[in-house]
């Protein structure tokens, strides 16, 4: 038994463990700790395994013809399975052990210490299924775990509850778009496995290959959080205790995208180029309406979500952007905009899991998740406010960190890819190039807001100004996504080589292989190895240096503490500083026929004089346009069908045998 | 031979941390003599620089670290980005890493680190200040990388030592619309990010109108020198950036002594030529009203794009 | 042995009889019901070895008929144990009377006897009979609450039930006349599937045709397909937990043998086209109006109704699919759901003694309030709505490759459609109940520890059935096998 | 007997059924509509004894005797039983008006022979030309059980159903072995019975017989 499968099993059977540990222990605080540390164990088992496979490249197999009646289990993780369950197993180790400090108080319960290892198993055997049957069971298996972890505090807020009711309806929206998507294309292959519907979906007619890509997008997309079906993430992510928002956000979300590569790629071995124009536009649009979304919003959980569209509408751009360069021959750009995805979905995981744990230790610690109520943080809770800076400067693609380095790459592909003759190419890839680069803008814009008024000046709430650290071992498990962030940031070479041979494993996208681009040679991913790393250097270097110097200076580097200038004026409240929400007020009033915020100012004046103001109050409030104009329709439409519908069974028994009456007619002439 | 390989990057970080100062004493002295004022002498901000570092450093009492350490990622990011821009030379140790991407990073870096310090201490002026900062970087973002797109598509490598070596060799493969026209995004860019006067005036008084003046508002001492110079060193990589991109010649493509002296000059040069223009634009140009700003950059936005249509159409 | 198949259920009948309702005699009605089962084990063992077995020219067993036996016996099992706890807690708390759960223990035995009776009948009459039992013994059944809802609930049952399957008579009827008539005239023309299947391609196809319409008609009108289906909400909402339970997981199977039964015999005579098309209109109207009452639905036994209205149209979809793959699909969907839909029953009928009312807007924040009732309802709920730790997941999967496999796709997709608008309303009426902070105290009645068992055991065998079959894998395939032309 | 007069013989009865359902379309008064279900009965269960004295076999005979006694004598009684003991014994509008009940009730039979040409040409036996107009009963019969509004009238329209049928069965029953026969007159005679108690009930707990009561069960 190789390496890999040795961790695989490895994984599966320490996660049963930790499902049956959750139950049997008593105690819910030794319960607590136990389940979290195999959790933890089932998750690095499975990331070993991961990169088993990733430095062999040979895939681990199973076989379990008997269980799941008329299909059975089989699994293959190959190396594109491999990337995703990398990340996997990483967010999944730091949520565990993050778990065991989050839900040692209030939600140390039975059945949510059992759910956690189950949702964990299923979101690394989704990547490893290898036929029809098991990827729908446990990708239906991860909806069903994940519902019910949603529900964990439902008893406290009714917006849980809200946010399941969405969560469970657009997930099985999806399901049924993959159903249909696979019953295809086994119907055409005979069998249901995922090599014998590669064999043979290049056969089928065209119309039916697009019908499935279609299919594919919908089913995929709409877990993915792409932007049409993306109303459930801003409701569920927020509402899930943060640890497990951190593995929907961190990693449930990018299965979406593996879905999307192994059957765009995999399965269908590519297409015409309007699908993966298709993908584009709506990559494109995700990752603006996502940004937007997340700047207006003064929710630090829900804010998050909304930039997990964004991040996805990124990383949909990239697949679009490959796909487009397989249809017009640029088979290596291709594997570079394909590297950069999968380079950005690991480092999405990581430091996405760590705002959402940074989040968490927020609310745990402050007990309050509105940023215009927070503030002051980073004195009272360092090391969370660390984290979660770090975690900014990371998802903001500035140099030293892992965020960096996925959307250099990926800013490299395309603008490498832009001047091929084909004029779809053309046109798309700079629109493409242009919606990044504004992104990038807005992610920084963001992530300053929410770092700058989350934790930084003085407390605007009692809550905020009473925040305690959390304890140890939420530090520990953000510590180790922190320092996987810096890792992938520095040497991000260690990843080379894997996505390489992932890849290369997808299919219909040739393995990639260093170029010369007029004049400069062009090695994805790994050229931005060298970048990376000499700059991560000179930054450390540059900064400790002149830290150093300041030592030097005649005033000898004490620091006075003083009261703040602020233009002569003294006694300095917490009322006089920038919310979130007048932060971002700029950025919304230029973007306000997108986001179409309701402002309404109400001003109350003293008794005495018209002109002096007692209270101004302003309340902003952003919906999203999609679900007015897409959701609220088609809601309100079933619901009337569902009212006419009563008139159905009105209770008279006549009816009832005027229909038996009308269907005897009918049949008996029908077969006349 | 390597030892003035290993000499280029020194030289320009010299350059640029005593150019930048001196720099912006130029444009000071020249905008005072077209409004008939003698001005302060060039050198003035150097002299104001050393009094400040003189002075005893000082931090709002509930301000944390990153208030203290804001100035140094500054100063760093500016510093850093010097050594990568080829100004005297496109022969550096670096050469492999510089490259437009990147430098655009550096530079958002840094303007992130000065609003996070800016909001630190909690003043209702810091937080104006990083909030149009941060706006105006949000929007000038695109403009800069749809014009490094333009020119890279152009060169056929976003390597900036590369691209420089082959407008010098092949001056005929830029010669397009598109590259003028990411030239002018590129000017209006650095005009928005060097807080220069029509998105912001850098020596107004008057707190409501400011930008970048209201983020420095708390900072004093060795702090607020860190920070100014670590602005006009900005000021001069990207006036170093936009000459040796539509002016390359007399670069140092080589790595010979005398070449890089000539190099040093052509750069002194070009810098000074262009630092002049900019201060005779300031003085016929008002400050644009705070939300004229998005639409002046919006039109940058849509000259670059145009610039990166016409750049894939044309070859 | 068939015959003693059939009697075992009679002996706790007669002891409720004689003795009236004691709590023995309802551990009678369980053993006998669990003697069901392993009989049709047994049956199945023997029928697999050496063939179909016979008794006289009235019974006879084949693969098929052995596993409806298991289907029956086993929902049989949980309904009367499940009704040992119901009627004491009803007669504790003086619900009911005690001669009227005398009348309650006899008439259940009696319901699974003729059920029992109508798997294993050779001929189709008897079938016929058998199944016009069936109505007869759980008419007073529906009516055991003497409500003035309970007794229409009975009347609508009794008349429409009636109704249809008369005109199944009818039909079987014009098939014995068919027969009689063939070209080949033969000895005296016997009603037996197997006399039947041998002669069908040289039956008429003019009346085999208006035959078919009959018998699939009036077996529909049993197995609530719509446009039959009106009489089975009222039932299910007035009966009693385990008669709606066992009605829903034995009586609708069995009408569904009944049609699988005719369907061998229409596409030898007439084609597998004019079947194949009864079965996709009825599949998708009862889907359609499923979806459309379960919208807005404001009455939980009502919501449960109709999703077996829902179950009825899948399985009709499969049947009209008609490979292999989807008939054992079709067989295990009604096993499971029988099971399924009888935990969901109990679970309800619970709620209903608890709440007090059957109203989903009654019932508030049963988590919390309830657990002990909460959690085996929702997770019934959760497996009828097809989620995967529960068998009805593999069957709807089964079902749709095998559609698309057989060019149905776009059925598929509508099936699906309607399906997901399904899901989208049980979920919202399940949170309602379950979820959210509880009201005032208890109104209804408390109760006791009794219930849990055959929730359990239910959901047990409801998940057992979605990990693996591997027991029933040969038998399921030989069952389907029979019924492949 | 020779053929043809017991052809006509059997035209004849049947024809007496149908007229008999027709009618029962017509008049309002509950007690006349059960004397005419009584008539009715008695045709049916003559035309059994025709066929059985035909076949000149005695069980047939004895059966269709027995049935003769139940349809025309026992059940009218006990539907009659209880219309006296309850208060209305007109029926009101029903849903249908008596002129459209009377035109959907041709239209039935020109639909019922349609659908059995296809039967009767199968084989050329006088029962077998007789089958259509049992198929007409059995359309009258479900529409009249449909569109009563009392609840004695619809027990009524559903035995006018069941004795069409019956009528079939005994046409055609060349293959229905004796024990089936047995079985289904059984199972009907239940059902009647079971259908007698709920009106029972229904008359003590709703006092009228009245199906509009019957409406509480809905969606």
């Amino acid at each position: 038994m190789s390496f890999a499968e040795v961790s695989a099993t490895a994984a599966m059977v320490v996660g049963a463990v930790a499902i049956i540990a959750a139950f049997s222990i008593g105690d819910a605080r030794r319960r607590a700790l136990v389940t979290g540390v195999l959790t933890a164990l089932c998750g690095f088992s499975g990331l070993l395994a991961a990169s088993g496979v990733l430095a062999t490249g040979r895939p681990v197999h199973a076989e379990f013809p008997h269980l799941l009646p008329f299909a059975g289990l089989s699994f293959r993780l190959d190396p594109l399975g491999a990337v995703f369950v990398l990340a996997v197993g990483g967010v999944v180790t730091a949520a565990a052990v993050y778990g065991i400090g989050y839900t040692r108080d209030h939600l140390s319960g039975r059945s949510f210490q059992a759910l956690v290892p189950a949702f964990a198993l299923t979101l690394l055997l989704v990547p490893a299924a290898s036929s029809m049957g098991t990827f729908l069971v446990f990708w239906e298996l991860m909806a069903l775990t994940s519902l019910l972890l949603v529900l964990a505090e439902q008893r406290r807020s009714p917006e849980a509850r809200d946010a399941a009711m969405w969560y469970g309806v657009m997930t099985h929206l999806g399901f049924i778009a993959l159903l249909l998507m696979f019953s295809l294309l086994a119907a055409h292959s005979g069998n249901g496995s995922f090599l014998a519907i590669e064999r043979s979906s290049s056969s089928m007619d065209p119309a039916l290959r697009s019908l499935v890509f279609i299919l594919a997008v919908v089913g995929f997309g709409s877990k993915a959080g792409m932007v049409p079906l993306h109303a459930w993430l801003p409701r569920a992510h927020p509402e899930a205790p943060s640890h497990v928002s951190a593995l929907m956000s961190g990693v449930m979300v990018k299965l979406g995208v593996y879905g999307i590569v192994r059957v765009g790629f995999g399965l269908l071995g590519g297409g015409p180029s309007w699908w993966w124009v298709v993908l584009l536009v709506l990559g494109a649009a995700s990752a603006l309406f996502g940004i937007l979304q997340a700047i207006a919003s003064s929710d630090l959980k829900r804010m998050l979500a909304y930039s997990t569209t964004e991040n996805i509408g990124l990383i949909l751009i990239g697949v679009g952007a490959a796909g487009l360069f397989t249809t017009t021959g640029h088979p290596i750009l291709a594997a570079a905009a394909l590297g950069a995805v999968l380079l950005h979905v690991i480092n999405h995981a990581a430091f996405k899991a760590l705002l959402f744990l940074a989040a968490g230790s927020v609310v745990h610690g402050a007990g309050e998740r509105n940023l215009d109520r927070l503030g002051g943080l980073m004195r009272r809770m360092p090391v969370t406010g660390a984290m979660f800076a770090l975690g900014a400067v990371a998802i903001a693609a500035l140099p030293p960190l892992n965020g960096f380095a996925s959307e250099w790459l990926l800013l490299q592909s395309l603008i490498h890819g832009a001047d091929s003759q084909a004029l779809v190419v053309a046109i798309a890839v700079p629109l493409a190039i242009a919606v990044v680069a504004l992104t990038a803008g807005l992610t920084a814009a963001t992530f300053v807001k929410a770092t700058g008024t989350g934790f930084l000046a003085l407390p605007r709430s009692p809550a905020a100004e009473a925040a305690t650290e959390s304890p140890r071992s939420m530090l520990v498990g953000m510590g180790f996504l922190a320092s996987v962030c810096v890792l992938l940031g520095v040497g991000v070479g260690v990843l080379g080589a894997g996505i390489g041979r992932a890849v290369a494993a997808v299919g219909g996208v040739r393995k990639p292989a260093p170029f010369r681009v007029h004049g400069s040679t062009l090695s994805p991913p790994w050229q931005v190895v060298g970048t990376s790393m000499a700059l991560a250097a000179a930054l450390v270097l540059g900064v400790g240096v002149i830290m150093v110097l300041l030592r030097f200076l005649p005033s000898g580097g004490r620091r006075r503490r003083a009261d703040n200038w602020g233009c002569g004026r003294t006694q300095q409240t917490a009322r006089m500083e920038y919310t979130a929400s007048s932060f971002a007020e700029p950025l919304v009033r230029v973007f306000d026929d997108v986001l179409h915020p309701d402002l309404d100012i109400d001003v109350t004046h003293r008794q005495e004089s018209q002109y002096y103001v007692e209270k101004i109050r302003l309340r902003l409030g952003i919906k999203d346009a999609f679900e007015e104009r897409l959701y609220r329709p088609v809601l309100n439409g079933i619901h009337a069908w569902g009212i006419w519908a009563r008139r159905l069974q009105n209770g008279s028994v006549h009816r009832y045998l005027g229909y038996a009456f009308a269907a005897l007619i009918i049949l008996l002439v029908a077969t006349r | 031979m390597n030892t003035t390989r290993a000499l280029v990057p020194i030289l320009q970080l010299l350059l640029v941390f005593v150019g930048g100062p001196l720099i912006v004493g130029v444009i000071r002295k020249v905008r005072a003599r077209l409004e008939g004022r003698v001005g302060a002498p060039i050198h003035q901000p150097l002299r104001d620089l050393r009094k400040l570092f003189a002075k005893e450093r000082i931090a709002p009492e509930h301000a944390s670290w990153v208030f203290v350490i804001a100035p140094a990622v500054l100063m760093t990011s500016a510093a850093v980005t010097a050594v990568l821009v080829p100004m005297v030379s496109t022969v550096s140790p670096f050469a492999q890493v510089s490259d437009l991407v990147t430098i655009t990073a550096l530079l958002l870096l840094g303007t992130v680190a000065l609003a996070l310090g800016a909001l630190d201490p909690g003043t209702a002026f810091g937080g104006m200040g990083a909030s149009r900062e941060m706006t105006i970087a949000a929007l000038t973002e695109p403009t800069l990388l749809l014009s490094v797109a333009a020119i890279s598509i152009l060169t056929g490598t976003t390597n900036l030592p590369g691209a420089i070596n082959e407008i010098i060799d092949r001056p005929g493969s830029v010669s397009s619309i598109g590259y003028v026209l990411a030239l002018v995004a590129l000017g209006i860019a650095t005009l928005a990010e060097s807080t220069r006067l029509p998105v912001d005036n850098p020596n107004t008084h008057l707190e409501l109108t400011m930008v970048h003046e209201a983020m420095v508002l708390e900072y004093a001492g060795p702090d607020l020198a860190l920070v100014e110079t670590g602005s006009s060193m900005r000021l001069v990589i990207f006036l170093g950036l936009l000459a040796n991109l539509l002016v390359p010649w007399g670069i140092a493509t080589g790595s010979g002594v005398a070449e890089l002296a000539v190099g040093t000059l052509t750069f002194g040069l070009k810098i000074g030529v262009l630092a002049v223009a900019l201060s005779v634009f300031e003085v016929f140009t008002a400050k644009v009203r705070l939300f004229r700003v998005p639409e002046l950059l919006a039109l940058s936005l849509v000259l670059s794009f145009l610039g990166v249509i016409t750049s894939v159409v044309h070859p | 042995m068939l015959l003693l198949l059939v009697l075992l259920p009679v002996v706790p009948a007669a002891a409720a009889a004689i003795f009236g309702w004691r709590r023995w005699v309802g551990w009678l009605g369980v053993a006998a019901s669990g003697l069901v089962v392993v009989g049709g084990g047994a049956l199945a063992v023997h029928v697999l070895d050496d063939g179909p077995a016979t008794f006289e020219s009235l019974l006879r067993a084949d693969a098929l008929s052995a596993f409806m036996v298991i289907i029956v016996g086993s929902v049989a099992v949980l309904a009367s144990w499940f009704s040992v706890p119901y009627l004491e807690t009803e007669l504790v708390n003086d619900l009911n009377s005690h001669r009227r759960a005398t009348v309650y223990a006899f008439l259940i035995n009696l319901f699974i006897a003729t059920l029992v009776l109508a798997v294993l009948a050779d001929n189709i009459g008897v079938m016929w009979v058998a199944i016009e039992g069936t109505t007869i013994a759980s008419a007073f059944l529906v009516g055991h609450r003497r409500t003035r809802n309970s007794l229409e609930a009975s009347w609508k049952y009794v008349i429409l039930g009636s109704v249809g399957i008369v005109l199944a008579f009818l039909g079987t009827v014009l098939v014995a006349y068919a027969a009689a008539n063939t070209a080949g005239g033969g000895a005296e023309p016997s009603l037996s599937w197997t006399a039947l299947t041998e002669i069908a391609p040289r039956l008429d196809p003019d009346v085999m045709r208006v035959a078919v319409v009959l018998l699939f008609l009036g077996y529909g009108t049993k197995a609530g397909l719509a446009p039959m289906h009106t009489w089975l909400p009222d039932a299910y909402n007035q009966a009693p937990a385990p008669i709606s339970a066992l009605s829903s997981g034995a009586l609708l199977p069995v009408a569904f043998y009944a049609i699988f039964r005719m369907r061998v015999i229409a596409d030898l005579s007439i084609g597998p086209d004019f079947a194949r098309v009864l079965l996709i209109v009825a599949g998708l109207l009862s889907l359609a109006v499923a979806a459309s009452l379960l919208i807005a639905q404001r009455d939980y036994m009502r919501l449960l109704a109709y999703s077996s209205i829902e179950h009825m149209g899948i399985v009709a979809l499969a049947a009209a699919i008609g490979t292999p793959i989807a008939m054992s699909a079709a067989l295990l969907h009604l096993f499971a759901h029988g099971i399924g839909k009888s935990v969901a029953f109990f679970g309800s009928g619970e709620i209903a003694l608890s709440d007090d009312s059957t109203r989903i807007a009654d019932v508030r924040g049963l988590a919390t309030r309830r657990p002990a009732i909460a959690v085996p309802f929702g997770l019934a709920l959760l497996g009828l709505l097809g989620l995967p730790p529960f068998a009805l997941f593999a069957t709807e999967i089964a079902i749709t490759r095998a559609g698309f496999s057989e060019g149905l796709g776009w059925i598929m997709a509508i099936a699906a459609i309607l399906v997901l608008v399904i899901f989208g309303s049980v979920l919202l009426h399940a949170k309602q109940m379950l979820l959210g902070t509880p009201d005032e105290g208890v109104r209804g009645v408390e109760t006791g520890k009794g219930f849990a068992g055959p929730l359990i055991l239910g959901l047990a065998a409801f998940a057992a059935l979605g990990i693996s079959i591997w027991p029933i894998q040969h038998l399921l395939h030989e069952a389907a096998r029979t019924l492949v032309t | 007997m020779s053929r043809s007069a017991y052809a006509d013989l059997l035209n004849l009865l049947a024809g007496i059924a149908l007229v008999a359902a027709v009618l029962t379309l017509w008049r309002r008064k509950l007690i006349a509509i059960v004397r005419l279900l009584a008539v009715q009965g008695a045709a049916v269960a003559a035309v059994g004894i025709l066929i059985g004295i035909d076949n000149d076999s005695a069980t047939e005979i004895v059966l269709a005797s027995g049935a003769l006694v139940l349809k025309a004598v026992v059940i009218p009684l006990v539907l009659l039983r209880v219309v006296r003991r309850g208060s209305e014994t007109r029926e009101t509008e029903p849903l249908v008006n008596v002129s459209a009940s009377l035109v959907a009730a041709a239209l039935l039979i020109t639909i019922a022979f349609a659908t059995t040409r296809a039967v009767v040409s199968l084989s050329d036996s006088p029962e077998a030309g007789v089958i259509p107009i049992g198929f007409a009963i059995v359309l009258v019969g479900f529409f009249a059980l449909a569109t009563r509004r009392k609840a004695p009238a619809q027990l009524v329209g559903f035995l006018l159903f069941e004795n069409g049928v019956a009528l079939v069965a005994v046409l055609a029953a060349a293959g229905v072995s004796s024990v089936v026969e047995l079985g289904v007159s059984l199972d009907v005679l239940l059902a009647v019975l079971v259908l007698q108690v709920l009106t029972a009930r229904m008359q003590d707990q709703f006092d009228s017989l009245d199906l509009d009561h019957l409406q509480e069960l809905r969606d």
